[in-house]
């Protein structure tokens, strides 16, 4: 591949674009359509979860047994929903997510993934040096902590059920899903602490 | 195929940045990328999301490597788009104003020769090895866990095998399992002791370990 | 390391093409990278060959993929430069008018543990097995045949062992032997019968097949 | 590595030059022996290599034990030629030679390698499907033939002695050697076939 001689990634879009929407394959509005999709797919999706899992035991259990089901009670499903699987960490057991061959994610309760989930540099390096890659990203896990990488090689879409921070007692749904991040449900991160003020 | 997207343990990368609030998009043309991407598959229903992730895994390597993710989605889309027939090579240079870099061509035999497994063979707490299968075209058994074995931890539904329906295969659907390998295993002498790595395999690609 | 540079088998690499008439260099930067190579090793005497090789390794995998031969040659080179203290990375930089990308740091464990064999323990007709390390750092027996038996033809002379000559370990030389490996063992179901693969393996690489 | 940014090889090249002479560490004059050294290594040579073994059967048995000696018989000699092997094609057997982890090559009979000999597709490929790679490069093989792929991962460097031509019977050393080209002695090509004009 010659580079130079490439025409821009922009040109390249537009190219594609107008030869479909010309001959009528598809148009104007289905593109619109799949452009805006995404922004109904975010990690405040999966957050939400996963404080209902907090604070609802009975939710928790229904979400270990089938996440799918329990993720389409809060209302997110979707492409690359159909088969959820929650997996929930433990003070013994951490989990991380990673698509080394591609980039899969669980869409309607992760987002469409990040940049660094889809860089060559996290595919290659979690699932041979988890540890390092979780510090390098300011997770620095004890030895004692077992790390479970988990490889989205076929259809399951995984999401992690991050530890409920401490002096978190009594806090609404809102304020606990306010401290799960998307990098926590992915796995390279804990939930945040709170903040000093409490928030009811 | 072993190509560049079996990414899975190789070294030599950096550091991962991380994009404080990183917006869905960072530019116009990778929302119509994305777009580009679904329409080709439930409006013009031109390919299959294996044929498509398969599409990808076939770009010139270097070129895989250095491209943004979205570069590789239109990239992925537009080479099978040309193979269909829907669009012509020629035409996509000339609307673009030069070079359209494509996937290369699907290899001649890209399919293990694998018999269907419709009842699935194994069971939670089964030891599985994964086979040594090396096909040139699209599989899901990543390469750092082939020839390994491992503990099944659950067993998921059923799924259409991707190596047949990426290359026109009969239809089948198969279990696929999660199967949790060591890492120490994986990597010898690198993988903390209580580490391990979880794979989720279709049930053609195992086979049982005798015990 | 399982780096990019390991790149025996892999797929998706498309034509070869082979120029006619083809110069020594194709540019005045070339010989002048060649030259610094060279003048880098005898001249300024920073670094050894296997230093180097290991250097190139290092380098950003898209960056190796996509840059021509004498680029690679010259990052390795001034990589070494910076690492030993003979050059700064920002005089490079500020000299060249921009970003001078550099090969990546060595990594912290990049020698396998593997005892000297200062006499030959193999002799030709032999069946040997290559062992089935994955040292992160410079190694010269490719991920390919690693694991793999194979059939001594020829013990060469004894060279310097280059993962501990690439990472100053202490000096030790050990033979080499031309191991040949049959293709249908290497790649199965795609190698010719008669076909086969010879690696020239350091004693250390190798183990003893049991009959 | 952000492309854009990068100085230019040109740039780049130029300022580790400027750099080491500055700093008197090289001199211009090294920097130019080291040039133009690679102009006494050339294919021309292995060529009178072969035609000299091909005419010479003592010759021809002293490359095949101990190629690095002969080759110095010639006159050739220097980097990267410390342990040259001969490997002799026959009707049953052909040699390729390949170096898939850099591009090692045996300098002073080949010459310094060809862009096709260093490129990432020769690398990659001719260790798994050397026929293939091969007939793309003009060279059919029969199945009859046994490919043998020469991995140059050690010290060891190898040049390929092909097959004596048929009608060649009583030309002289320097016509045979214009038979051999630099992709016969890597064992991507045979020797060329005489042209219709008999050279003595």
């Amino acid at each position: 591949m010659k580079k130079q001689n490439a025409a821009s990634i922009e040109q390249r879009t537009q190219a594609v674009r107008d030869a479909l929407v010309e001959q009528g394959l598809v148009t104007e509005s289905d593109l619109a359509t799949f452009a805006h999709m995404p922004e109904d797919w975010k990690p405040e999706n999966g957050a939400a979860v996963v404080a209902r899992a907090w604070t609802d035991p009975e939710f928790r259990q229904r979400l270990l047994a089938d996440a799918t089901a329990a993720c389409a009670e809060l209302g997110y499903k979707g492409p690359q929903g159909e088969y959820i699987v929650a997996l929930e960490d433990t003070p013994a057991q951490h989990n991380v997510i990673v698509c080394t061959q591609c980039s899969c994610t669980a869409w309607p309760v992760l987002g469409l993934p990040p940049d660094w989930y889809k860089s060559p540099e996290y595919r290659a390096r979690v699932v041979r040096e988890p540890r390092r890659v979780l510090k390098e990203m300011g997770l620095d896990l004890s030895p004692d902590i077992a790390v479970r990488v988990w490889e989205t090689s076929a259809e399951t879409r995984y999401m992690v059920i991050p530890l409920r921070p401490a002096g978190t007692e009594g806090f609404s749904e809102e304020a606990l899903a306010a401290l799960v991040s998307r990098e926590a449900l992915i796995g390279v991160a804990m939930a945040s602490q709170p903040t000093g003020q409490r928030v009811i | 195929m072993d190509g560049i997207h079996d990414l899975g343990g190789m070294q030599g990368f950096g550091e991962i940045s991380v994009e404080a609030d990183e917006p869905i998009f960072h530019e116009p043309w990778q929302a119509t990328a994305f777009a580009l991407m679904f329409a080709s598959q439930v409006v013009v229903r031109s390919h299959n999301v294996d044929e498509y992730r398969h599409s990808i895994e076939r770009m010139n390597p270097a070129h895989y490597l250095q491209a943004d993710y979205y570069e590789r989605v239109l990239t992925g889309t537009a080479s099978l788009l040309v193979e269909k027939g829907h669009l012509s090579a020629e035409d996509l240079a000339a609307r673009a104003g030069g070079a359209f870099p494509l996937s290369r061509p699907v290899a001649s035999s890209p399919m293990a020769d694998l018999p269907p497994q419709p009842e699935p063979r194994f069971d939670v707490g089964d030891r599985v090895r994964v086979l040594t299968i090396k096909p040139a075209g699209h599989v899901r058994a990543p390469q750092f866990c082939r020839g390994h074995e491992g503990t099944v931890l659950h067993r998921a539904p059923k799924f259409g095998f991707p190596d047949a329906a990426a290359h026109g295969g009969s239809r089948r659907k198969e279990h696929t399992y999660h199967v949790e390998f060591a890492s120490r295993d994986l990597w010898p002498g690198e993988g903390g002791a209580k580490d391990s790595v979880v794979v989720d395999l279709w049930d053609s690609y195992l086979e049982a370990v005798k015990k």
